[in-house]
Order: structure tokens, then C-alpha cells, then sequence
């Protein structure tokens, strides 16, 4: 449904985000992208979000070439949905409901639909009864859901969550990654950026390993994460389910 | 340098002793005014405020993402508002923010922000009121910006040093804005004997000239404020 | 972190029709300034005491200490009134002499300083009764019924939803401030506030970068809908 | 040197936030709070900084109770430092220097011993080469850094960490578990809230378990991670190394 071809991406002030990205999600259903801190996880992203735009090379959805017209732009929002790190910058409503409500409002749906919508949304991340409650009340993770169920509320085929679990703990983690595979369950394509490697390792069935802009490695996670060396390079650490694996092949 | 320093310093510390304690809230508060003189600060400043809008909506006309732009700004301000400002004598004052506000902003931005930052006031701090609204954003968010503006904008163009323009314009600010207060005070409630010229003296006393030390200290904040934002 | 705005949701009467509070609250306090009496005003103080101690449920002694807030305008507003000048000491209940004239406290000024003072505390209990009881949110829906512009009614929402976030990133930065001893002297003290406003003004800007990403990925189409 | 007896504290919406709290690190050196999200972490450091009063018990600083003038409150800063989970909340100067330098101007030092003082932290933070940055230019890695050293400059004795590996990859982390390791060679008491049980395991010689405000269980951390019962009740999860023990038992 994603892929790119030889994506590069320039900053205003020079720096290389980006360098050669092939990317391709078609033949999988939970995809991640493993990279340290600052490695141009979130700028893919917003390329493939058509957010910005790539210095050089291609990014095609369901076979369609990229267009930034305000039309073509419309039309990828609805297949594609973005869930950015920090809650509080993507939830512009102090209502739950009115926040989840937002993207369906924009594309001019009917009253009853969007409620029906929003309130299914709601349930299903378990925040229906929480949503009376203003947003500045809510902890860090029932912000996350909040802005995962604004996202969802679009019925996007295609979902890019950066960093789904940082800064939440054991509770917070397992309830997003129940989430997720709900939703892959649902038929849904995900793509997950993360530095946290167990997430992925539990989660996804291909894994991209990024450093400083390029992709170093790619494959089934089970054997990617095997790779003592190539996790090293990009700077990250073998999950731990890896780890144990290891030690005990060493007994 | 150095002593020059210390030597403004001294002075301000002096002049924040004969401050009282009891120096913020300065809106005008709920039932303070008559229904008459509610009416009429609202109906004067409603032109000033319009005129703000209708400026505001030509921008977000074109670029409907300012929005957020206006809205942060006015969040800004607010929380501006509620900083509260050290002094010697272990008391605090609330800046009035006017004159940063107008340096960066503009007046006519001010004066349509300025209202909405005073209702949030009202509702979410109990401070000023809703029948109040309109003298307080007369104060406030027209004529003290507004004074604020020119001033600085008529030093700058006498080649006066920037740091001298940013200080006048935010102490003249801060000070007209209480000035105005006082004013609207003598109004509703002039002196059995002397009248109004009687009762602008009392208010003005307790209401301005009281303001007089915060009125420089926000000033000299404001310069220290400016400065850092030239540098990076 | 705004005691008054969370009480708005966790009060008793939250579920009653914010149309009915609103006109209610505004009703009381225009009646009571039309008629202009001091027992009704006292009454409208004690009506709205109930509503919000028994009613809503706000424990009074954080109450007593929200009234207090506005006090000290009501204070200061009070001393000139009660002060007059005049050419005849019979005016005067105490006075002092001035070269030819006369300043002190007034019988006229008394009753006019009670007048307002009940006015003042019946007016600011309706707004309490109001702001206590009826969320921002509840109430921007009742601006929206009174055909507020609709930009207003936006940037209303917006900014409650911005103060929030703001003001926490203030808070914060104040403390991290006073724990590297920001505050300790008036020297100090002046440093710390501008670089906190300084601070403060190039996060506003930072976040409104991000914000724009967020909302283009939204498919915002140039209004925010309620 | 921080002690504390039966500390409690209510929030002004009546809302309890600690309960009985009893708290000594005066046989350990490095600390570890461990809790869920919300518990109740950073209240009591909150507390222990003298920036809240409990409500009920008290507060002793190297055997004195906690006095809150401002002098008292002066000599407290001294003595503890505090390093926020979010280091965007604690840097506010644009300039690396500036920032580390922020608290020695305020004691009135000297320039030239604010320079030393400075220079010599961040060398010891490895940040030396980054000293004239701006800090927007850091990575978050790298500002969390600068935030610890903009609170080790001050010279306390006693450090409170809040999280302070949350949101960092595994270099980052790496680099934050060193410091703290020299800084407790060096003599320095550190307490460390956290959710990564990971590691705390790696690092404290004592833990405290808390959860909804109380403390649920102490001691060392070999032995408290094994109470499979008490980590779940807690809302945590145990420590990969600990699950590794476990399972390698099982075989």
C-alpha cells in the first residue's frame, strides 16, 4: 500500500534526514522501523504523510504516485492516519469528543454518523467513560489513546504510529499494544517507529533498521534482531527476548 | 557600569517599600459598576474591538492555520498575566503584559485577544467580571496598548536608543492602563463635594500612583525580555 | 491547576442544563442591579451560598477562600469612598483639618460604601455560582446558541485548550527555576522572569510548527468545527 | 541523609497523593522508587525538595526536619538537585553554557569560578564539544545531559532523578546509567524514580515499590523483583534479568 523509491529529504539548513529510503509494506501487516534517537524515523513519516515533501525519489500509495494538491493531499489523509509522539500536540480540543470528532467534521460528515463514529472509536481504545472528562485532566496515556482514537475515527486503511509507547509504563505500553492488534486483526496496515526494541520485537512481522538517515537492514524481525552487530551499528540493543534466546543456546 | 546598575537598583528597592502588599487583581470587579456605566464602557469599546476582528479575520481569511497562531498567543498572554513579578518587600504584582504584548503583536491584535484574555480571566481566575468586561477591556486592551504602541513606535522614529523605547512603551503602558482604572472609577463614583476632579484624585492616588514602581519594574523586565529575543 | 475550572467539572450540579445556570446566574445579577437594594443583595449572596456550598457541593472553606480573591480590589476600590473632602465638619463623622478644608469619613460615604460592598458580593457570588458549576466547555456551547461570531467561538476553544498546556510548561519551568535558587534574590529574580517570558514566547512559537503538522495530518480544512 | 516519617499529602482538589510515606536512604547510595505512571514519583520528590509541605509527618535533611523560610529552603538547594523527567521543562536558556551556568550566577560566584565550575561538568557529562550549541540543536539525549549538568554544577550532595531514562534510546540510556554510576562512586546519594524496571535493577542497591501513593514493598532489589505478586499489584513489570533468572530455574 506504501512504498517508497529512493527517497532522499534535504532540511532547510542542509542537514540529510533522509538518504535512499526503500520502503515497501505491501506483503505485511505490522511493520517497524528501528532506529536510535534523531535517526529521521519521525521525518519519514511526514514524507509518507505528505507532509513534506522528498528532495528526490518517489512515494507511491496503492500504486498512485504522490500529488501535493490540496485535492490529492484530502484524498491521502483518509487512507493514511498519523499518530504523533506527544499527545499534546495533536489533540486541539479540550473536549474528547469534539477532538475525536475533528477529522470526521472536516470532511463534512453527517451529525449522526460522526457520533456513531466517535463512540465506537471511544470503546474501543476504553475511553467512553473518560470522555466527559477535559483533556487537562487526563494522564499522559489516556492522552495517547485519546489522540490514537482521533486518528482511528477516520477509518484510515493505513496507520503510522511514532513512538506508540514512549514515556508510558508496563500498563500503558500493553494496553497500546493490545490496540494494535486489534486493529491488525481488523485488516488494518501499521507502521511503527521505536527505539523500544521489545515493542517491535513483539509486535512486528518485518522490521526496517534505520541509522542516520538510511535504512542498514531489513527483514523478519526473529532474524534482524539476531544480528548482534547490526544492532550495534544503529546504535540499539538486542531485545531481551533475544537476549535470553542466546544464553541459552550458550547453556 | 557595574554601579549604575546598582545605583537602579537602589532605587527601585526603595520605591517598592512604599509600595502596599496588596498590589494585584487591579481589574475592575464584578458589581463595581452601576448597570449604566457597564453599558457604557462596553458600547465604547465595542468599535475597537470589532475593528480587531475584522482585522483578524482578513488574516485567518488567508491563512486559516493563524488560528492557532492568535489562539497561542492570547493563551500567552494569559498565562503572562498570572507570572507573578518579585519584589523586595516579599510581595508580587501581576505585569499587565500591555506593553510587550502591543511591541510584538500590535494594538488591534491586542485589543481582540485582549477581551478574550480578560473573559478567560473572569471565568477561570475570578478576576475582573463579566459585567466589568467592558470597562476592563477599555483599560486593558485598548487605550493602555494603544499608548503602548506609540510610544514606542514614536521614540524609535526620534532615533531614541531601542532599550529606552521598550522601557517607556511598557512602563506608560502599564501605568495609563491603571490611569484609565482610576478615571472610570471617578466617574461612577465621584465625590460628594468635589466631585468628579475630587474622586480622580483619591483613585488616582491609590490606583496609580501605587503603580507607579510596578509600572517601572515591568519596564525594565519588558527591556530585559526584548533584549533576549533580539539576541537569539 | 486551575481550582476553579476543575471544580466546574467535579461539582454536584455539572449535569443541570448549562442554559439554565447561565440565564439563571445572569438573570439574578441584572435583577439585583436593576432593583438596587442592599437586603436583596444580601439575600442573592445567601441564595447562591446554598446553591454552591449544599448544592454543588464546594466545600465552604475553599468557598470563603475563593471570595477573597477579588478582595482585595474591593479593599482598595473602598478606602476612596469612604474618604471625602468637604468645607463643613457636620458632614464629617471624623475628620481632619486641612488648611481651609476638611477630609475624612463621611455618613454618605458609609452608606454608599455598604451599598456597593453588598452589590460587589452578590454580583460576584452569581458569576461564582456560574463559573464554579458550568465548565469553559459547557459554556462556549452556550455562547455558540447566542450567536457569538464564530471565530470567537473557535479561538475561545482553542485557548482554553492552550492555556492548559501552556501554563503547565510555565509552572514547570518556574520551579526548575527556584530549584536552581532562580528566586533567591531580586537580581535574580528579575533574570529568571524575563528569561522565563523569553523562554515561554519560543516554546508559543515551536509548538505552533508542530501544531501545523498535526493539523495539516488531520485534514483540516480551515475551520475548527464544535 | 533524607529521612522521612509518615509523610502524607493532599493536593488542594482533595485528591491523596501520598499516604504514610517512610523513606530512608541513609545506609544506600543509589535509590530506586519504582511505580506505575501517576503513583504518586514525583510528588514526593516534590515533597523531599521542600517545593510542597506535606500535609501531615516530616521531613529530615541530614538529621534536621525541614524548615521551609527562605533560607532554610536556600540551604536545601544546596544540598539536593533535582533532574526532571522532560529536560525541555529544566532548560531554559538557548546557549548550553548559559544554561549550566544559570544556578552558580545565582549564588554570586565569581566568573572565572563559574567558568571552571561549568567547563568541568560538562566535560564530566561528555558535553564539553557542545558547550556553545544552541540547545534546540541538541538531540534529546544530549539535552537530557545538559540538564543534569545544569544541576550537578551546583555541587549537591543528595540527586534526584525522575525518570530519568524515559523517551532515551539504548546509547542514551547507556550514557545516563555511567554518569550515575561515577557520580555514586564519587560519593554523591542518588534517588532515582522510575518505571524501567530494568534499570533499576541494574543500578540501586535499595528499592522502594510504591503504588497509589503508599509504599507496597522495600528492600533490595534481588530480592523484591522476585515477588512476582507484589511487582503485578505495583502495575509493573519485572526486570528482563529477572524473568531470564526465572525461566533458566525452570529448566
Amino acid at each position: 500500500m506504501i512504498k517508497t523509491q529512493g527517497v532522499y529529504y534535504v532540511y532547510e539548513d542542509g542537514t540529510q534526514a533522509l538518504k535512499n529510503i526503500n520502503l515497501n509494506i505491501e506483503r505485511h501487516s505490522i511493520v517497524g522501523i528501528v532506529g536510535a534517537n534523531g535517526c529521521g524515523k519521525t521525518t519519514l513519516f511526514f514524507n509518507l504523510m505528505g507532509l513534506l515533501k522528498p528532495s528526490k525519489g518517489k512515494i507511491f500509495i496503492e500504486n498512485e504516485e504522490m500529488k501535493y494538491n490540496k485535492k490529492a493531499l484530502k484524498n491521502i489523509r483518509q487512507k493514511i492516519g498519523m499518530v504523533f509522539q506527544d499527545p499534546d500536540k495533536q489533540i486541539f480540543y479540550s473536549r474528547v469528543y469534539d477532538d475525536v470528532a475533528f477529522g470526521l467534521r472536516n470532511l463534512d460528515m453527517e451529525q449522526s454518523e460522526i457520533q456513531r463514529r466517535v463512540e465506537r472509536t471511544l470503546e474501543w481504545v476504553e475511553m467512553k467513560e473518560l470522555q466527559e472528562k477535559p483533556v487537562h485532566f487526563l494522564s499522559y496515556g489516556q492522552k495517547k489513546r485519546v489522540a490514537i482514537a482521533g486518528v482511528l475515527a477516520m477509518g484510515n486503511d493505513i496507520l503510522l504510529l511514532d513512538e506508540p509507547t514512549a514515556g508510558l509504563d508496563a500498563v500503558g505500553t500493553d494496553k497500546i499494544i493490545a490496540i494494535v492488534q486489534k486493529l491488525s486483526e481488523k485488516g488494518k496496515k501499521i507502521l511503527i517507529s521505536s527505539h523500544d526494541m521489545d515493542l517491535i520485537y513483539e509486535l512486528c512481522d518485518y522490521v526496517y533498521v534505520m541509522f542516520q538517515g538510511n535504512f542498514i537492514g531489513e527483514g523478519d524481525p526473529k532474524k534482524i534482531f539476531m544480528q548482534e552487530n547490526l544492532i550495534k551499528k544503529a546504535m540499539l540493543r538486542q531485545p531481551w527476548v533475544v537476549k535470553l534466546k542466546n544464553r541459552r543456546a550458550d547453556l | 557600569m557595574k554601579r549604575k546598575k546598582w545605583v537602579v537598583f537602589l532605587l527601585m528597592g526603595t520605591l517598592f517599600m512604599i509600595t502596599p502588599r496588596i498590589t494585584f487583581a487591579m481589574h475592575i470587579m464584578e458589581g463595581y459598576l452601576s448597570p449604566k456605566w457597564c453599558l457604557f464602557w462596553g458600547i465604547i469599546a465595542f468599535p475597537f474591538v470589532l475593528k480587531g476582528m475584522i482585522n483578524i479575520k482578513h488574516i485567518v481569511k488567508e491563512q486559516p492555520k493563524k488560528k492557532m497562531l492568535l489562539a497561542l498567543v492570547g493563551a500567552f498572554v494569559f498565562v503572562l498575566s498570572a507570572l507573578k513579578l518579585p519584589s523586595v518587600t516579599g510581595s508580587c504584582s501581576h505585569p499587565t503584559g500591555v506593553g510587550l504584548g502591543s511591541i510584538l503583536f500590535g494594538p488591534s491584535v491586542m485589543s481582540f485577544l485582549g477581551v478574550l484574555v480578560l473573559l478567560f480571566q473572569a471565568i477561570l481566575l475570578a478576576h475582573g467580571g463579566i459585567t466589568t468586561l467592558g470597562a476592563n477591556t477599555f483599560s486593558m486592551a485598548i487605550v493602555g496598548p494603544i499608548v503602548a504602541y506609540f510610544a514606542f513606535h514614536g521614540m524609535k522614529k526620534a532615533n531614541i536608543k531601542k532599550d529606552y523605547c521598550v522601557f517607556v512603551a511598557a512602563a506608560l503602558g502599564d501605568l495609563v492602563t491603571y490611569m484609565v482604572t482610576a478615571t472610570q472609577l471617578a466617574l461612577a463614583y465621584p465625590d460628594s463635594s468635589l466631585g468628579f476632579w475630587g474622586a480622580l484624585g483619591k483613585f488616582m492616588s491609590i490606583f496609580a500612583i501605587t503603580q507607579i514602581p510596578l509600572a517601572i519594574v515591568e519596564g525594565i523586565i519588558t527591556v530585559m525580555v526584548y533584549n533576549f529575543l533580539l539576541e537569539c | 491547576m486551575l481550582i476553579i475550572d476543575k471544580y466546574s467539572y467535579i461539582n454536584e450540579l455539572r449535569k443541570y442544563s448549562p442554559m439554565v445556570k447561565f440565564y439563571f446566574a445572569i438573570g439574578l445579577m441584572s435583577f439585583g442591579m436593576i432593583m438596587n437594594h442592599y437586603i436583596l443583595y444580601g439575600i442573592i449572596f445567601l441564595v447562591n451560598f446554598i446553591l454552591i456550598t449544599k448544592g454543588a457541593k464546594i466545600p465552604v472553606n475553599k468557598y470563603i477562600k475563593f471570595l477573597c480573591i477579588p478582595f482585595s480590589f474591593l479593599f482598595l476600590g473602598m478606602i476612596p469612598l469612604l474618604l471625602s473632602f468637604g468645607k463643613e465638619t457636620t458632614q464629617f463623622i471624623f475628620s481632619i483639618n486641612i488648611k481651609r478644608m476638611y477630609f475624612g469619613i463621611t455618613k454618605q460615604g458609609i452608606q454608599e460604601a455598604i451599598l456597593l460592598l453588598f452589590r460587589s458580593l452578590s454580583c460576584i457570588s452569581c458569576t461564582f455560582f456560574l463559573i464554579l458549576t458550568t465548565p469553559m466547555n459547557d459554556l462556549v456551547r452556550v455562547f455558540q446558541k447566542h450567536r457569538i461570531p464564530f471565530l470567537v467561538i473557535e479561538l475561545m476553544v482553542l485557548m482554553y485548550r492552550f492555556i492548559f498546556i501552556l501554563l503547565e510548561e510555565f509552572h514547570n519551568l518556574i520551579i526548575a527555576q527556584d530549584l536552581k535558587l532562580g528566586y533567591i534574590n531580586i537580581k535574580s529574580s528579575y533574570r529568571s522572569v524575563s528569561i522565563l517570558v523569553v523562554c515561554l514566547f519560543h516554546r508559543v512559537m515551536d509548538r505552533y510548527q508542530c501544531l501545523q503538522y498535526s493539523l495539516e495530518a488531520r485534514g483540516f480544512n480551515g475551520k475548527f468545527y464544535m
